[in-house]
C-alpha cells in the first residue's frame, strides 16, 4: 500500500468517507477530532470505502462506525475485537478498522484485548481513552489514574488506571502506539502507519470528555507545564526525539528484545510531559499465515469465497472419506 | 432357552484405562458381522482413575437405546464388579480380574456365573511368544475381555479381525496381528473353560446393509461440513468440544476452527465471520451457551445467519458435566432480552443431528436469523450404527442474498441515491442481502434498533416496521420449513396413549413401543423437532384427537411439557422424567408406561443406572 | 369550562440543556402544593443535544400514568415544536422562543393559542438588575418555563420558591432567590400578555399529606439500605446504574459500592460477598443481566442469598437503550442452564419497587436462593409522588443460620465427625447455615452437583436428594410468602372483564378503570407480582371465574399471557401491547379496552408517543 | 502474621489442612505437589483453617479447595477472583487464597485477571500453569507457545503464549512471583511470602501434565540443560543469584520505576534457564484502606458483620435523610 500516490490517481477524498448521519456527540468532544482523522487516514492512503470494514463496541466513541461511508459495524459493548476477528479472518481482503471506548476496550472488554495479543489478527484498534465511561454519564473507565475524582464520580477512584500500552506490549501486539485527539497531523500519521502495519495494531488515543472529565480537558492537554523552570507542551512526539520503537529484523531476538524493553521502559517512565507515537513495531507472520499451512484449502480461497456448492445448489462438499472412518464396511 | 442377537454387554474400569477402547471394538466387531449397535458411554468429569462405563446393546432389528439387564459384564478393576454386578441377570456372566476383585465381596445374583479371565497370563504367553516387552501389551487386556466376551456368545473371530482392521488403519496397521494373537487366547480361554452353553448368542447377519457408527458430534460435525460450514469458533466444554476438534481434526476440509478465550468471543467471532458470508458456526454446553446471549442477541437483530449448538449436560451449573439432562430447553428458546426470531431445533437421533445441522445453514441463511440446536449429551456420546446419510435430496439454500449485478443495477437506479438498503421491509420478513466488499453494497449494522440503511433509530415508526418484519420471520420459516422437520408422529395415527416427547428419549420409546403393543396398549409417539418458532398447529391437531398424553424428558420442571401448554393450552395427563444425570432405558420406559397404563401414575420419576 | 387540577404539560428540548431540570421543578412545585404528579421521562441513548421530553401530569386525586393530550407544552428548541405541537389539544398552549422557532412551520391545531417566551429577554433584564454575568443565568431558561407555565394555569409562586428551597438546598440555597427573581418576571410577563383566561387551572391541595417524589431506580436503592444490604457491585448501564450511583452518592448508610469490570464480575463478586453472611445485590439492564446467568446458576445449586435487578429497556440486543419496554419475563424466569430454583419478582409502581427490594433479600436469605427483581424502565425513569413508605411492617428475616453457640454444641455430638454439612436434607427445602469464618462450620461450595458436605458427586441418589431438597424451596416459598406479594387483584370482585398485568403497565390501567367505569364497562385488574413460583392456584382461581380475559403489557409476543398460559392453562381473549419503546398511556388504554368491549378486537397494538 | 513460632505453639500441621476427598488427578499430576505445598505453608504461617477462605475456577486444578480442610468454594470456569474478591472485600477477616488453571485465569478469566490488579485487594492467587486444558482433554492453554503441538493438539498451536508475569507487573499486582510444582521446598516458601503479602499476589507455579504435555514433563523440568558446554539445572532460584524484587520504600517513586523494569526485563529475558522466585513486590494500600476513608462505618465493621436489626428483627437503618431529599414538605 503507497501512502503518496500522484495527484493523479487520487480518487476518494476525506469526505467521501462521510456518512450522512450526523454525529451526536457533545460539542468540544474530542471524538470530532477522532472521526476526522480516521477519514483523511483512510483518504490518505486511498482505501477503497467498499473494502474498509469499520467496527466499533458500544459507548459514545463506538458510534464511529455510523459517521463513515464504509461497511460499518457497531457491535456490542467490549465485544467489537472478536466480532472484528471473525470478520477479518473470513475475509482478509477487507480492511478492518476497530474504534471503541477505553472502558469498551480495556474494561469489560480487558479479557478480548488481552488475548488478541496472542493471535496478531492484521487489523487495527482504535481506542478513545477519555478516563471514563461517557455514554452511561460519566463513571470511572480503567485508565483513570488511582484517587482521581471527575465531577461526576461521587466518590474518588478506589482503582488503580491501568497503562494500556504496557499491557498491549507484554500481550504480543505488533504495533503499539498513542496519540492525541485534537493533535490532528500526529494522530492522521499515526493511524496510516497503523493501518498500513501488517499485524495487531493497538492506537491509544487521548480524548478529551467534556462533559465528564474536568480533569484532563482539551485546555489540559493544550498547556504548558513548568519542569525546572522552563515551559513546556503538555505532549511532545517520540520521533521528534530520536526514539525508534521498530524492530528492523524481526528474526533477531536480541534486537526483539531490546526494544520491546525501550517500549515498555518508555510507556511507564515517569516523565511530566506525555509522549505520543509508536513505542513498539514489528512485523510477523499473521494468523492466517499461521494457519494456512494446515488447512490447505486457505491459501486458495478466503473463507468467506470457499466454494460450497454447485449451480444446481448441490453441496460440493464430499465426505466420502469421512465417512470411511466410520462406515462398517470399509477395513 | 437360547436367545440370539439381543444382547446386552457391560464393560467398566477406571477412566483413560481402555473402557472407551474397548467398546469400540466391541462395537465395531459386532456391526462389521451386520448387527445393529447402541452404545451408551458414562464417564465421570475427571481425566483418569474415576470408574467409568460402556454399555452396548446388540440386536439383529435396529435399536435406539439401551436397556437395563446386563448379560455379560466384563470388568477390569474392582469398583465396575461392586457397583455392576447386581446388574448381570440371572444366567448372565460376569467376568473378572481375580488379582483385584474377590467374588465373595460382590453382590451378585446366584444363578449369574462368574469367570476370572487370566488378563496377566494371557499378555505374558504373547509377549514370550513374540518376543515384545509386556508393558507395550498391557493395552490389550481390552481386547482380551472383547474377545472373551464374543466367544462367550459364539461370535465368530474373523469379525473382531474385521473390525480392529477398521479402527488401526494406515501406520496403526500392525498393531492388528497382535491384538489378534491375543483375542485368538482369549476365544482359546473361553472355549477351554466354559462348557455349559451360553444362552446369549450373537452370530453375523448376512446381507446386512453397511452402516455407520455415529455419535452426534460426529454427525453434526459432518452436517456443518457437508452444509459448507467453513468457519468455526469454540471454548472448549464437554461434551461440545468434541465437535471442533472433529473438524479441526479434519483440515482437509477447509474449515478454520478457531479455539478462543471464551465463549463470548467465539460467539461474536462466528457472527464477525458470517457477516462476510462464510457459513459460520460455534459450538458450546450449558455453561457456555449462557455467555452467547447477548451475542444471539446482536446477531437476531442484525439478521445475520449463524448457528449455534448447544450440548446439554446436567444442571444447573457445572452440575453434573458429563452426565446427560435436558435442561436447558426453555433457556434456549428465550435466551437473550428483548425478543428476536430465532429457530431452535432438537434433533433426537444421531442422524437427525447430521439433517438438522445441515438444514440449520439453510435456515440461517434463509430467514436470517441465528439457528439454535440443542442436542443432549446422550445423543453426543452415545453410539449407534445408523443407515448411511442419504445425500441425495440435500441443497443449499443461502437465501436472499445480493449479486454484485443486482447492486449494480440498484446503483444505477435514480432512487438509490449512493444508499443501499440492506434492511428493507419485505412481506416475508426478509430482505436482501449484500456481503462487505461487494461495491454498490455499503450498509450498516448495530445492536440498536435501526433504520433500512443500518444506523441507529429511536423512531417508534421506525421501530414497529422494523420489529414486526423480524418477528414475521418466524411465521415464514413455519410455513416454509417441511413438516417432518417441525415434528414427527411414529406408530399409529389413533392410538389410546399419545407420548410427547424430544432429544435423545425417543430412542428407548421407540424401542419400547412394540412391548408395550404386545401388552395390548396402544401407542403413539409425537416427537417435537423444532422448538421456535412452534409448530402450534399441528401439535395442536395431533394433541386434540389424542386421548391420554404423556410427556417424557429428561429434566426436573417439563420443560417440553410446559412449552406445549404454553403454545397449545393442552397439559399432558402424565409425565415421565428422570434427572439423575443418566439416560432413560427402553426397561425404565417399558416398566413407566405400564405403570402409568396400569395405575394411571401421573408423575413417574426414574431413577435407574449408575 | 374550566379544568382544575388535571394537567398535563409537556417541555422538551436538546438532552443536557435542562429539560430534567424544568420537570423536577415544575414537578416539585405541583408537589408541594399538595397534588399528585406523575412524570413521564423520555430521551434518546446519547449525552447532550438529541431530543429529550418530560410529560407530567398533574391531579388532585392519585395518578400512575400519564396521558397522551397535552394542555400546555412549553419548548427551547425548533425540533420539540415539530415533534410535539400536534399533541397540544384545541384550547391548549404552546410555548416557544420565537428566536428558534417559526411558527408557520410548526403543524399545530387552529384552536391552541401560541406564545412566545421572551428566554433572553428575561435573563437580560434580571441579569442587568442584579449585576450577574448573562452567561450565568442561560441555565434559568428552565425556571422562565415552568414560572411561566404555572403562572398560566394561575398556580401561585410561593410553591415555585417552597420547590426551589427543596431543590437547592445546602451550599446551593443561594441560588433561590435568583431564581426566584426569574421566576417572577416570566409571572409578570404571562400576566401581562394572555389575557384569556386559561381554562386549566392548578390551586394547591390544602392539608394534602406530605408525599415523597421516587422513581424506581431510587425506590429499590432505598429498599436496598433499608433491608440492610451493605454490598452492591455492578457495572455501569442505563437505566440501572442510577440505582448504584445513588447507593454510591450515599456513603453514610455502609454500603460498599463497587464498580466492575463487567457484569460477570459484578454477579460472581455479589455472590462472594453474599457467602460471607452480608447482605448482597447486584444491578443491570438486559445485555448485563445476561451476563449474570452462570453466577445465577452457581448461587442456585449452592444455595446463596443473592439479590439481582433487571431493570428492563427496549430490546433485542443494544435496542433502544433507554426506551421502555418488558421484554425480558421469560429471559428472567428461565435464565440459566440446568433448573434451579429462582424467585423472580415484577414490582409495578414506585412503592412496590422499594417494598420488593426490601423483601427480596428476606426471600433471598429464608429460601436461600438468588431472587431476580425485573422493574421496566418506565419505573426506573419515571417520577411519581407516592406516600409515604409505610415501614412499620418490615422485619428483618435471616433465615436458618447456624449460631456459634449451635455449631458448637453440633461439634460437641458423636455425630458430627469434624463435619458441618452444610446441605443437609429437609422438609422444606431449606438446610441451616453456616458461615465462613465460624469455627465448627468448615464446609465447600462446588457449581457441581455435591453432597451434604459440599464436595462433588455424581451420585445418582445424592442427585435426586439434592436436586428435589433445592426445588422444594419454591413450593414452600409459594406456601410462605404472602398472597398480596404474589398478586393483587384490584377492582371488583366480578366484573365483565378481567385484566392480566404486571410491572408499570399497572399504572396506566388503574388510572383507567374509573373512566371505563363510567362508560358502564366493569373491569378488574389483576396484577401478578411474583413471576416465579409462580402463583398457580391463586391466579387460576381468579381467571377461572373471570369472563373475558385481557393481558395488557408491553412486549410484542405477550409474554405474561404465555406464562399464564403455560402455568395455568388459560388463554387471554384478547391482547393488548406496545413496543415501540413508549410506556402506555391511561388514554390509550382507555381507548384499547373500549375498542375490545366494543368491537371484540382480538388483538390492540399501540403506539402513541414519540 | 509470624512464620516462625516456637514449637510450643505449634497447633496445626500440614495433615490438618487434608480434607477426607481423594484426589482424583492423573498419577505423576504436578497439582499433587502444588496442593501439599499449600497445606505445608498454611501449617507453618498456623492459618486457622476455619478462617482460610480457598477459592478456585473450574478445571482439574480447580478441584484443589475440596481436598483442603479449610472453607471451601469452587466456583465458576474463570471467575474465581471476582467471587474471592466479593468476599475478601466483605471479610477481610478470612485468608483468602485463590487455585486454579492458566485457562481458568489467563483465557476466559483474563479480564478479571487485569482488572484485578488495578484493585490491590489483599488476597493469594496460585495459578497452576500446564500450558493445556487438562480437564477438557489438552487444548492449548494462553501459556502455550507458537507453534508447539502437544500429543493433545490436532494442529500446532497459531497462538502466542502469553507472558502471565509480565501482564500482572503491568497490570499493578503488588507481588508476582513463579515457581514449580515439584520444587517443594522453593513453592512452599514462595507460598508463605505470597499468603503474608498485603495486596494482590500471584504466584505462578509451572505444572506438569504428564496426560496431555508430553512438552514439558516432570523429567523436562528436571533436566539439565547444556550452556556453552556447561549443565545447569533447567531452573534456578532467582534468589540466589542475588535479585531482589522487593520495592524497600513504597513511597520511592524512582525505586519503584527501577524494580518494576527490573522484574518486566527479568520475566521477559532471554535465557535457556527458567527463573524461579519474587520478580516483584510492593507494599502498598489495599482496596478496602483505600475506600474506608469515604465510607466510615467500614472503619468500625467489616462489611459481613454490619449490624443491620434490633433484636426484635426491625430494620436500623434509619433512612430519614434520604427520604428528605425527596419528600415533599422539606425546605
Ligand atoms: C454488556 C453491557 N454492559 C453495559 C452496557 C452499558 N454501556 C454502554 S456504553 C458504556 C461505557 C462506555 O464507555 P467507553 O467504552 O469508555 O466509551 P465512551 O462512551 O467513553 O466513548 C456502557 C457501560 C452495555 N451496553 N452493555
Ligand atoms: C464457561 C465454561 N466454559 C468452558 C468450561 C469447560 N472447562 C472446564 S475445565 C476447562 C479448562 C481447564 O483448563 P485450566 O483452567 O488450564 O485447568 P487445568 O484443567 O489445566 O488444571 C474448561 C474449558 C466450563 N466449565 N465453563
Ligand atoms: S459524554 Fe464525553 S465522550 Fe461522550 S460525546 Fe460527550 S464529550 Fe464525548
Ligand atoms: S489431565 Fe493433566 S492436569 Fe489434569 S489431572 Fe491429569 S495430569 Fe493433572
Ligand atoms: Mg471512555
Ligand atoms: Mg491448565
Amino acid at each position: 500500500m503507497v501512502t503518496n500516490m500522484p495527484s493523479s490517481t487520487v480518487q476518494y477524498k476525506a469526505k467521501d468517507y462521510k456518512s450522512d448521519v450526523h454525529p451526536d456527540w457533545c460539542p468540544g468532544c474530542g471524538d470530532f477530532g477522532i472521526v476526522n482523522c480516521i477519514q483523511q487516514a483512510m483518504a490518505e492512503l486511498q482505501l477503497v470505502p467498499s473494502q474498509v470494514l469499520m467496527y466499533s463496541g458500544v459507548g459514545c466513541s463506538s458510534k464511529t462506525p455510523h459517521y463513515i461511508k464504509t461497511y460499518g459495524v457497531h457491535t456490542l459493548h467490549g465485544r467489537s475485537l472478536p466480532f472484528a476477528i471473525g470478520s477479518k479472518l473470513a475475509n482478509p481482503d477487507m480492511h478492518v478498522v476497530v474504534a471503541g471506548g477505553d472502558g469498551d476496550g480495556y474494561g469489560i472488554g480487558a479479557g478480548h484485548f488481552l488475548n488478541a495479543g496472542r493471535r496478531n489478527v492484521n487489523l487495527t484498534y482504535i481506542v478513545y481513552n477519555n478516563e471514563v465511561y461517557g455514554l452511561t454519564k460519566g463513571q470511572a473507565s480503567p485508565t483513570l489514574k488511582l484517587g482521581m475524582q471527575p465531577k461526576s464520580l461521587p466518590l474518588p477512584n478506589p482503582n488503580d488506571g491501568v497503562n494500556p500500552l504496557a499491557i498491549a506490549i507484554s500481550a504480543g501486539y505488533t504495533f503499539v502506539a498513542r496519540s492525541y485527539a485534537f493533535d490532528a497531523k500526529h494522530l492522521r500519521e499515526t493511524l496510516k502507519l497503523a493501518i498500513q502495519h501488517k499485524g495487531m495494531a493497538l492506537v491509544d488515543v487521548l480524548q478529551p470528555c467534556p462533559t465528564y472529565n474536568n480533569l484532563h480537558t482539551k485546555d489540559w492537554y493544550g498547556e504548558e507545564i513548568e519542569i525546572e523552570g522552563m515551559k513546556y507542551p503538555r505532549t511532545y512526539h517520540l520521533a521528534e526525539k530520536g526514539y525508534d520503537g521498530k524492530v528492523q529484523d524481526p528474526r533477531n531476538e536480541d534486537e526483539i528484545a531490546e526494544k520491546k524493553m525501550q517500549a515498555l521502559a518508555k510507556v511507564q517512565a515517569r516523565e511530566p510531559q506525555i509522549p505520543l507515537g509508536v513505542f513498539y513495531q514489528i512485523e510477523l507472520p499473521d494468523f492466517l499465515e499461521r494457519v494456512k499451512p494446515n488447512i490447505p484449502l486457505l491459501q486458495q480461497y478466503t473463507s468467506a469465497k470457499m466454494p460450497i456448492e454447485d449451480a444446481n445448489h448441490i453441496p460440493t462438499t464430499d465426505l466420502k472419506d469421512a465417512y470411511a472412518e466410520v462406515r462398517t464396511d470399509t477395513y | 432357552m437360547e436367545i440370539t442377537n439381543q444382547f446386552s454387554w457391560m464393560i467398566g474400569g477406571p477412566q483413560g484405562t481402555g473402557v472407551d477402547s474397548s467398546a469400540t471394538l466391541f462395537i465395531r466387531a459386532c456391526a462389521v458381522a451386520g448387527l445393529n449397535v447402541y452404545g451408551k458411554r458414562e464417564y465421570h468429569s475427571n481425566i483418569m482413575g474415576e470408574h467409568s462405563y460402556f454399555q452396548v446393546r446388540v440386536s439383529e432389528t435396529p435399536v435406539n437405546s439401551h436397556v437395563d439387564p446386563v448379560h455379560l459384564l466384563a470388568t477390569f478393576d474392582d469398583e465396575t464388579a461392586h457397583i455392576h454386578a447386581h446388574e448381570v441377570v440371572p444366567g448372565g456372566y460376569f467376568f473378572y480380574d481375580e488379582t483385584v476383585t474377590k467374588l465373595e465381596k460382590i453382590e451378585i445374583h446366584p444363578e449369574v456365573k462368574t469367570l476370572a479371565l487370566p488378563y496377566a497370563q494371557i499378555l505374558q504367553e504373547v509377549a514370550a511368544e513374540t518376543g515384545q516387552p509386556l508393558a507395550k501389551l498391557q493395552i490389550m487386556k481390552n481386547t482380551i475381555a472383547v474377545a472373551a466376551s464374543l466367544a462367550l456368545t459364539g461370535f465368530e473371530i474373523k469379525y473382531i479381525e474385521k473390525a480392529l482392521m477398521g479402527i488401526f488403519t494406515g501406520s496403526k496397521a500392525k498393531l492388528v496381528p497382535m491384538n489378534m494373537k491375543v483375542a485368538e487366547r482369549a476365544y482359546q480361554f473361553i472355549q477351554e473353560n466354559v462348557t455349559e452353553r451360553f444362552p446369549y448368542r450373537i452370530t453375523s447377519v448376512p446381507g446386512a446393509p453397511p452402516r455407520m457408527l455415529m455419535n452426534g458430534t460426529t454427525a453434526v460435525a459432518l452436517g456443518k461440513l457437508k452444509a459448507g460450514c467453513r468457519f468455526q469458533s469454540y471454548y472448549p466444554i464437554t461434551p461440545a468440544s468434541d465437535e471442533s476438534v472433529y473438524l479441526e481434526g479434519h483440515p482437509e476440509y477447509g474449515v478454520n476452527v478457531v479455539q478462543c478465550e471464551d465463549e463470548i468471543a467465539a460467539m461474536c467471532m462466528a457472527v464477525g465471520a458470517a457477516l462476510t458470508g462464510v457459513r459460520a458456526g460455534t459450538s458450546s454446553s450449558g455453561p457456555g451457551f449462557g455467555l452467547k446471549a447477548e451475542g444471539l442477541g446482536w446477531a437476531g437483530i442484525n439478521e445475520v445467519p449463524v448457528v449455534v449448538l448447544n450440548y446439554q449436560r446436567g444442571g444447573p451449573s457445572t452440575g453434573l458435566p458429563t452426565r446427560h439432562e435436558q435442561g436447558d430447553l426453555l433457556y434456549s428458546i428465550f435466551i437473550g432480552h428483548g425478543e428476536y426470531p430465532k429457530i431452535v431445533l432438537a434433533p433426537g437421533d444421531m442422524s437427525q443431528c447430521f439433517y438438522d445441522a445441515f438444514n440449520a445453514f439453510n435456515y440461517a441463511d434463509r430467514y436470517q436469523t441465528p439457528v439454535i440446536i440443542v442436542p443432549d449429551k446422550a445423543l453426543a456420546n452415545n453410539t449407534a450404527s445408523i443407515e448411511l446419510f442419504d445425500e441425495s435430496g440435500l441443497r443449499i439454500d443461502r437465501g436472499k442474498r445480493a449479486s454484485d449485478e443486482y447492486l449494480a443495477e440498484l446503483a444505477s437506479k435514480p432512487e438509490y441515491q449512493g444508499q443501499y438498503h440492506r434492511f428493507n421491509n419485505s412481506e416475508d420478513g426478509i430482505s436482501t442481502r449484500a456481503l462487505p466488499g461487494q461495491e454498490h453494497g455499503i450498509h450498516w449494522y448495530t445492536g440498536d434498533e435501526h433504520d433500512t440503511l443500518g444506523h441507529i433509530t429511536e423512531d417508534p415508526e421506525t421501530r414497529i416496521m422494523m420489529h414486526s418484519k423480524r418477528m414475521r420471520k418466524l411465521q415464514t420459516a413455519l410455513k416454509e420449513i417441511p413438516q417432518d422437520q417441525q415434528y414427527m408422529l411414529f406408530g399409529p395415527e389413533n392410538a389410546d396413549y399419545t407420548i410427547v416427547t424430544w432429544g435423545s428419549c425417543k430412542g428407548p420409546i421407540l424401542d419400547a413401543l412394540p412391548i408395550l403393543q404386545s401388552d395390548g396398549i396402544s401407542m403413539n409417539v409425537l416427537q417435537i423437532r423444532m422448538m421456535s418458532p412452534f409448530p402450534v398447529d399441528g401439535v395442536t391437531r395431533i394433541l386434540e384427537r389424542a386421548k391420554v398424553k404423556i410427556g417424557i424428558e429428561q429434566n426436573f420442571t417439563g420443560q417440553l411439557a410446559r412449552l406445549v401448554r404454553m403454545e397449545t393450552g393442552i397439559k399432558m395427563d402424565h409425565l415421565v422424567t428422570k434427572f439423575t444425570g443418566r439416560p432413560m432405558s427402553e426397561t425404565e420406559i417399558v416398566a413407566a408406561l405400564r405403570e402409568i397404563a396400569n395405575k394411571k401414575t401421573e408423575k413417574v420419576v426414574l431413577t435407574y443406572g449408575h
